[in-house]
């Protein structure tokens, strides 16, 4: 037996190495960032899925957004809604709105958008329960026909928000000719939609990547002709991509990092306030110690919000009362950008409600979900135990941390940051309505049941934005639950490009330009 | 002279001095012995006496004096020896309290997974045939699917804590263990003292306990030492999944998880625990070479 | 037998570093050898006769050293050549076989493949030439059916096949002189008279002078001409191998051939030699021997005996043949 | 060696049973997926249908039989977070992890036997001391610390690799080095220990005898002998290895099964935990055989009866 061991063992070795090698360079020839015409964006998380019902995830919404269009979009500096895909609406009747598209709005795969796509769309949604969207589009009940470019939306119920409603996450209109011809999994794989830009390829957790829509319906808006979305999840790699100039745009930038990001000559650090507030929800079931406002004031007044912007989010997100954001419907102003903070006071309402020997419980919180999530958790935990609330915090998984909510298994407090995909207060205030979080949070008050269940429906938007406001400040006098600050969307971006992130947390590629 | 070409050499062989005397010379002479010793014990001392070394609570924040670099760069400052984290807390007590926790997850673990391992290796190393068998393919399939995985299904499922840390690592690791053991049982079952105790009818338990347990106890000491070593270090790949230990209960896996994100910037926070982790293992590695050679002379590898 | 010295060891001095210490295990040991002769090197194990020959070579363990003394080949002094040199004598005009045929030879080599590597080793040699060589050579030392043994391992063959084809590997390149360490001690005495055999027709046929390791009497009477004694790192006693037999001059040589059984006197009970060999790391002052010896004086007990008996043929390491004792010194000591 | 191999064979057949129902009992106490798949506020009577439509009410023991009879097709069930069957998605991650494995294993013994055969050959000399300090360094340092180094100075710093990603070679230098620190490491001392035996063989001592050069009696008759246990060695690293891709994908955003379980599992995505986990226990199986079939075949000794 002449076999050479060494031989086979190198050989062997060698041919996976070289397998390796090789495969590696026929594989995707890697872009590089500074080829002028592709702009490369780092994400933290991989986009979920194309099916635009089923994901709830604003980072994979960022990406959708330039791939399709909805009925209707907001104007990002105004906060107006205006037109997108429809040419104009009109309402006929509390429950019926007219709406007619645009003429000759071609899909990527050619098919020129029409009612039919609509009615698909929005059917879809509005009756399969098991979508995630569901519960948010449930209010529609049927698309009528009247022509190709015309419809009646009918909605079960008034709903003034509608055109919030349909002017985001999941208001996107899929062909649906191309859907019946080739089945939702090839649509799933290969997405057809009418926006600037169309999908090329996408290898999980790695890049998708996407190229210029040239018969876009709205013209040559954007310098990209490639857009590339790399999946990039540990912080430092992400920043060490964005200083080597592998990628243009790097998302969540952790604060540790701000500085170096914006003092590096080829870098800076693009910061805007988002809609999503940072807020410790209390259980007000009977039997808890938060059940008692004493003990809930007690909590929001221990907390300096000023303090946990400063010193963890280095000044960026505002401190804030109400969780509605401006540019949203129905926004409080004036219980925003302001926080009470009197520790003094806060042990008096301690000792008054029985608790003068220390009150104690337990706060759950997410870990690594939120921006600074631990950190400001245990920095508030700090700030309870100076007026004697001595919280056991308990840090979570989110997987773990979704299903005790929903079991009900959570006790005294839980944090959670909350966005507002619809820009309207009725998405962020519902969570003060007693069924959706029975068992949860149990939070009943009569007179905001009343005021919220009417605001939903009422068609006078005047009217209506006074019955929120008003909702804010009874929410605010009950103090339901403390509030933290809003956070804020910190981007690292390269010197090559101009780009300043939205409040919706969206990424429209067509604002990006070159410098 | 070429040096170290072929060890086999009569005058090593029947110079045998009496047993403990052997145990201090070698002790003394073998180098790598005597700095394992030395450094394992240190690091039990710290650990014990964390409450009085450390100079702060490791838990408390202090927003004034947020990522000081160590008292020697300039910005650093004398009350806080290795500097402070990005919560304002001193990374000195965090180290010295994070002993607490990553050594005893790495004892904790490997006594339980010991036990485990030694019953499951002396029932299956003892009675042989099917038993052997069946136990030998759950000792494959657990050897299948590496440790790490393991951990993050389960701990993933289970709030992760020292306490559930300790229960998953001890019942993922015992499998190095029974094979181990049930190689030394094999052998030792053969001896005749074995097999004359059988034959005059005492109990399989009693052999079991009198006869095997003590000689596979030197072997288990050799294998745990080391795998207490390889805990410490699983102990921080879990925190940088985010499954170790949480707060405010600290370890040197998750000070340095914790502390990678400021690698660029204020390298020391994840830095020192990593040095601290690495001379530990080192001191506990070479502790374990030294028992091998002390406790089987059979292998010549010193 | 010309009487020109082949090899000639003055005053050789070989020790151990072990964790107990420094361990001199050849102390100062001096012997020649003619061409064609067969010098035998007797005692138990631990006397330092396999250090001697390990050092002859030069292939001792790592914390051995040659820390003295001189090893003569003709003429040159084998213990100042550097690697390279000894590298030219190992295997070509010096080799060795050794005892355990089982350990020595490599498990995974073919037999072929572990024989012709000492031919390249030494001579420019083709392949084809070498296995031809190596073949040739098989069938000298007796091996039936060479061809195959050449393509077999090692563990396919009898402790007695591999013996001889250690002796075959040794005598590749028709070495002048071979060194075997307790040949025959790991084989049973059949296998052992026909290795005995063997290496007489070797030192016929080529020439070779044999440095033989033993602790058997036996196979000394067999194959030696000359004998030389060891204990304790020393030779005790030197002379041939009739007058070794006939008129033991040393009371352990006396010891060691009353505690082998003779044919003839079956009945008589075995005397062993009392008491056992002082560990290395603490000789006694005077004579090592002195502490089991039967005739021990005083004067054993305080200087350490040297050639006390030295004509031409015979040589004693015992103060029993010095004449210029003292009445005092000559005093018996009982010690055992 | 047929007898042998087939006995070895039959053998993996339970084991893979074993993983099987492992795998299965930790989906099954991973509690209720439903839960995740149904927005938050999904009704009672929404989350009972789901319930039902994925047989989750039937005893453990049916859903288990169900689960095997999917398993024995390949099918392990659909990925909720993809949409598409969870096997398919898997074996698209898994060249990806192969190649930085095989890389990484092939730079650790390219690194690990010279220097455990020079060790060996110093034994107790500084130089051993330095060289067993070393390995005991490079298995002790984490892995994910030792990326982001080598990524602040090679990346960041000096500039000669990229960052992250996968695409041309230059891509998985830095992510190969970081997972094969850890296992050269342990390699090293394995050889070095494994060549100690060899050097102290009798054959070794008859090799020098033989007047062979120095490199040749430690490289040709010493390291053949430690060879056989070397390649044992090397393939029962493929644990080690795979428990390493998990930190070093993440790290370097490397598009292999390692990093795909780590998300699997936040998200609850148990379709895919079951079918990574499988694939690499059969992973590990498969080389864990060869190294057994290796080790009788390269062994003569074996190979005879």
């Amino acid at each position: 037996m002449k076999l050479n061991f060494k031989k086979v063992l190198g050989v062997s070795l060698m041919s996976v190495f070289a397998l390796g090698a090789v495969h590696s360079l026929a594989d995707v020839e890697n872009v590089s960032a500074q080829d002028d015409d592709t702009l490369t964006i780092a994400l933290g998380t991989d986009m979920v899925t194309f099916d635009i019902h089923n994901h709830v995830n604003t980072s994979t919404e960022a990406i959708h957004i330039n791939m399709f269009n909805y009925l209707f979009k907001r104007n990002v500096e105004t906060g107006e809604i205006e037109m997108d895909l429809a040419e104009s609406y009109e309402i006929i009747d509390d429950t019926s709105w007219e709406v007619t598209l645009k003429e000759g709005i071609p899909f990527h795969n050619g098919e020129i958008l029409d009612s039919e796509d609509v009615k698909y769309t929005l059917e879809r949604v509005s009756s399969d329960s098991t979508l995630l969207e569901h519960s948010n589009y449930a209010v529609i009940d049927e698309i009528e026909v009247i022509d190709d470019l015309t419809f009646i939306i009918h909605t079960e119920t008034p709903d003034p928000a509608l055109l919030n409603r349909l002017a985001r996450i999941g208001s996107g209109i899929l062909p649906v000719d191309y859907i019946e011809e080739n089945g939702f999994d090839h649509f799933l794989s290969n997405p057809v939609g009418t926006g600037p830009y169309q999908y090329v390829n996408w290898i999980r957790d790695d890049r998708l990547e996407l190229e210029k829509f040239d018969e876009y319906f709205g013209g040559d808006i954007s310098e990209w002709e490639n857009v590339t979305f790399r999946v990039i999840p540990e912080n430092s790699t992400r920043v060490s991509e964005l200083l080597t100039g592998g990628v243009d745009i790097a998302v969540n930038i952790p604060p540790s990092e701000w500085e170096r990001v914006d003092d590096n000559n080829d870098t800076y650090l693009a910061q805007t306030d988002s809609n999503r507030a940072m807020m410790i929800f209390v259980r007000h079931t009977e039997g808890w110690p938060t059940a008692d406002k004493a003990v809930r004031e007690a909590m929001d007044l221990a907390i300096d919000n000023q303090a946990i912007t400063d010193h963890l989010l280095g000044g960026a997100g505002t401190p804030t009362i109400t969780r509605v954001s401006p540019g949203t419907f129905g926004f409080a102003e004036e219980l925003s950008d302001t926080y009470n903070y009197d520790p003094e006071r806060a042990r008096e309402l301690l000792a008054e409600a029985g608790y003068e020997n220390g009150l104690d419980i337990k706060l759950h919180s997410p870990r690594g979900r939120y921006l600074q999530d631990a950190e400001i958790a245990q920095m508030i935990v700090g700030m309870w135990s100076q007026v004697g609330i001595n919280a056991e915090l308990e840090f979570h998984e989110w997987s773990n941390f979704v299903e005790l909510r929903n079991a009900g298994n959570n006790e005294d407090a839980f944090i959670l940051a909350l966005g507002n995909s619809m820009f309207d207060a009725f998405n962020a205030l519902d969570w003060y309505d007693y069924e959706r979080f029975e068992g949860q949070i149990d939070f009943y008050n009569e007179e905001l049941e009343e005021l919220l269940a009417d605001a939903a429906q009422n068609m006078d938007l005047e009217e209506r934005e006074q019955q929120y406001i008003e909702a804010q400040h009874l929410i605010a006098e009950e103090v339901v639950h403390p509030v933290l600050h809003l956070e804020s969307i910190n981007m690292g971006v390269s010197e090559r490009v101009d780009y300043t992130p939205t409040m919706d947390e969206m990424i429209y590629i067509h604002t990006i330009t070159k410098k | 002279m070429d040096a170290a070409l072929n060890d086999n050499n009569e005058i090593q062989k029947n110079v045998r001095p009496n047993f403990f005397k052997r145990w201090g010379f070698l002790l003394w002479r073998s180098k790598t012995g005597t700095v394992g010793l030395i450094i394992v014990t240190i690091s039990v001392l710290i650990a014990i006496f964390a409450p009085l070394l450390a100079p702060y609570d490791p838990a408390m924040i202090n927003p004034a004096s947020m990522l000081l670099p160590p008292a020697w760069l300039e910005g650093g400052s004398t009350e806080h020896l290795l500097g402070t984290d990005n919560l304002g807390r001193d990374n000195l007590s965090r180290i010295i309290y994070g002993s607490q926790v990553s050594i005893l997850v790495g004892v904790a673990s490997v006594v339980l997974a010991g036990a485990i391992g030694v019953t499951i290796g002396l029932i299956s190393g003892y009675f042989g045939g099917w038993i052997d068998s069946i136990l030998m393919r759950l000792v494959d399939s657990f050897l299948a699917i590496p440790t790490i995985l393991f951990a993050l299904v389960i701990l993933s499922i289970f709030e992760s804590g020292v306490m559930t840390l300790i229960i998953v690592l001890g019942v993922t690791n015992w499998v190095n263990y029974a094979r181990l053991v049930r190689g030394e049982t094999l052998s030792i079952k053969e001896r005749d003292y074995v097999r004359a105790a059988h034959s005059i009818g005492v109990s399989d338990f009693k052999i079991i306990i009198k006869h095997l347990l003590p000689n596979v106890i030197s072997s288990f000491i050799v294998i745990s030492t080391l795998s207490v070593a390889t805990t410490i270090i699983l102990e921080a790949s879990l925190s940088f999944l985010g499954l170790g230990v949480q707060p405010p209960v600290v370890s040197w896996g998750s000070i340095l998880s914790d502390g990678r994100d400021y690698l660029a910037t204020s390298w020391w926070i994840a830095t020192f625990p990593g040095i601290a982790i690495t001379i530990t293992v080192l001191g506990i590695i070479f502790l374990g070479d030294w028992l091998r050679d002390v406790i089987d002379p059979r292998s010549k590898s010193n | 037998m010309s009487n020109e010295n082949l090899l000639e060891i003055k005053e050789l001095r070989t020790s151990f570093k072990t964790e107990e210490g420094k361990v001199p295990s050849v102390d100062g040991v001096s012997f020649q050898i003619k061409k064609g002769e067969v010098v035998a090197l007797v005692g138990e194990s631990g006397s330092g006769k396999s250090v001697t020959a390990l050092s002859v070579l030069d292939i001792l363990a790592s914390n051995g050293r040659i820390e003295g003394g001189e090893i003569l080949f003709n003429g040159q002094n084998l213990t100042k050549y550097n690697e390279q040199q000894m590298r030219k004598i190992r295997g070509n005009d010096i080799s060795m076989i050794f005892q355990e045929p089982l350990t020595s030879l490599n498990p995974v080599f073919k037999v072929g493949e572990q024989m012709t590597e000492a031919l390249h080793a030494h001579q420019k040699i083709s392949k084809s030439k070498a296995k031809e060589k190596s073949i040739e050579m098989l069938d000298k030392v007796g091996i039936p059916r060479a061809n195959k043994v050449f393509n077999s391992y090692p563990h396919s063959l009898s402790g007695g096949m591999r013996q001889r084809v250690m002796i075959a590997i040794a005598l590749m390149c028709d070495p002048k002189l071979l060194i075997a360490d307790e040949p025959t001690t790991a084989l049973d005495v059949t296998i052992q008279a026909q290795i005995l055999k063997l290496l007489k027709e070797v030192i016929k046929k080529f020439d070779t002078s044999i440095l033989l390791i033993t602790h058997d009497l036996g196979v000394v009477a067999e194959m030696a001409d000359r004998v030389a004694v060891m204990y304790c790192g020393q030779i005790v006693e030197e002379t041939d191998v009739f007058t070794l037999f006939k008129n033991p001059k040393h009371p352990y040589t006396k010891g060691l051939i009353d505690s082998t059984p003779k044919i003839n006197q079956l009945d008589e009970k075995l005397r062993s030699i009392p008491g056992s060999v002082p560990s290395p790391l603490e000789y006694p002052a005077g004579c090592r021997f002195a502490d089991r010896c039967p005739h021990t004086m005083s004067i054993c007990l305080q200087k350490v005996p040297n050639d006390e008996l030295n004509d031409e043929n015979h040589l004693s390491r015992c103060f029993l043949h010095s004449d210029e004792l003292t009445d005092d010194e000559k005093v018996q000591v009982k010690v055992n | 060696m047929a007898k042998f191999l087939l006995r070895r064979l039959l053998q993996i057949i339970p084991v893979l049973l074993i993983i099987s129902f492992i795998v299965f009992s930790l989906v099954f106490v991973a509690g209720d997926p439903v839960a995740l798949m149904l927005p938050d506020d999904a009704s009672q009577e929404d989350v009972e249908n789901l319930r039902e439509s994925l047989g989750l009410n039937e005893p453990f023991i049916v859903q288990y039989g169900i689960y095997l009879r999917d398993l024995l097709t390949g099918d392990f069930g659909t990925s909720y977070r993809y949409g598409t069957d969870a096997l398919e998605v898997v074996l698209d991650r898994l060249p990806a992890t192969l190649e930085l494995a095989g890389l990484a294993l092939f730079l650790s013994v390219v690194v690990a036997i010279p220097l455990g055969i020079w060790s060996a050959t110093k034994r107790n000399t500084s130089m051993d001391l330095v060289a067993t300090g070393a390995a005991v360094v490079g298995k002790a340092m984490p892995n994910f610390w030792l990326g982001i180094m080598l990524i602040l100075v090679f990346s960041v710093m000096l500039g000669w690799f990229p960052v992250s990603g996968r695409g041309t070679f230059l891509h998985i230098v830095l992510p190969a080095l970081t997972l094969a620190t850890g296992i050269a490491a342990e390699m090293t001392r394995l050889i070095r220990s494994s060549m100690i035996e060899s050097l102290s063989q009798d054959y070794v001592r008859t090799a020098r005898s033989k007047g062979l050069k120095r490199n040749l009696v430690v490289y040709k008759h010493a390291f053949k002998n430690s060879l056989i246990p070397v390649i044992t060695i090397t393939f029962l690293q493929t644990s080690t290895l795979v428990g390493g891709t998990l930190i070093t994908e993440t790290v370097f955003a490397w598009p292999g099964l390692g990093q795909l379980l780590i998300q699997s599992v936040y998200a609850r995505d148990m379709a895919i935990v079951q079918a990574s986990v499988f694939i690499i226990a059969s992973l590990v199986i498969l080389m864990n055989l060869i190294a057994d079939i290796l080790y009788r075949y390269l062994d003569p000794r074996i190979k005879l009866n």
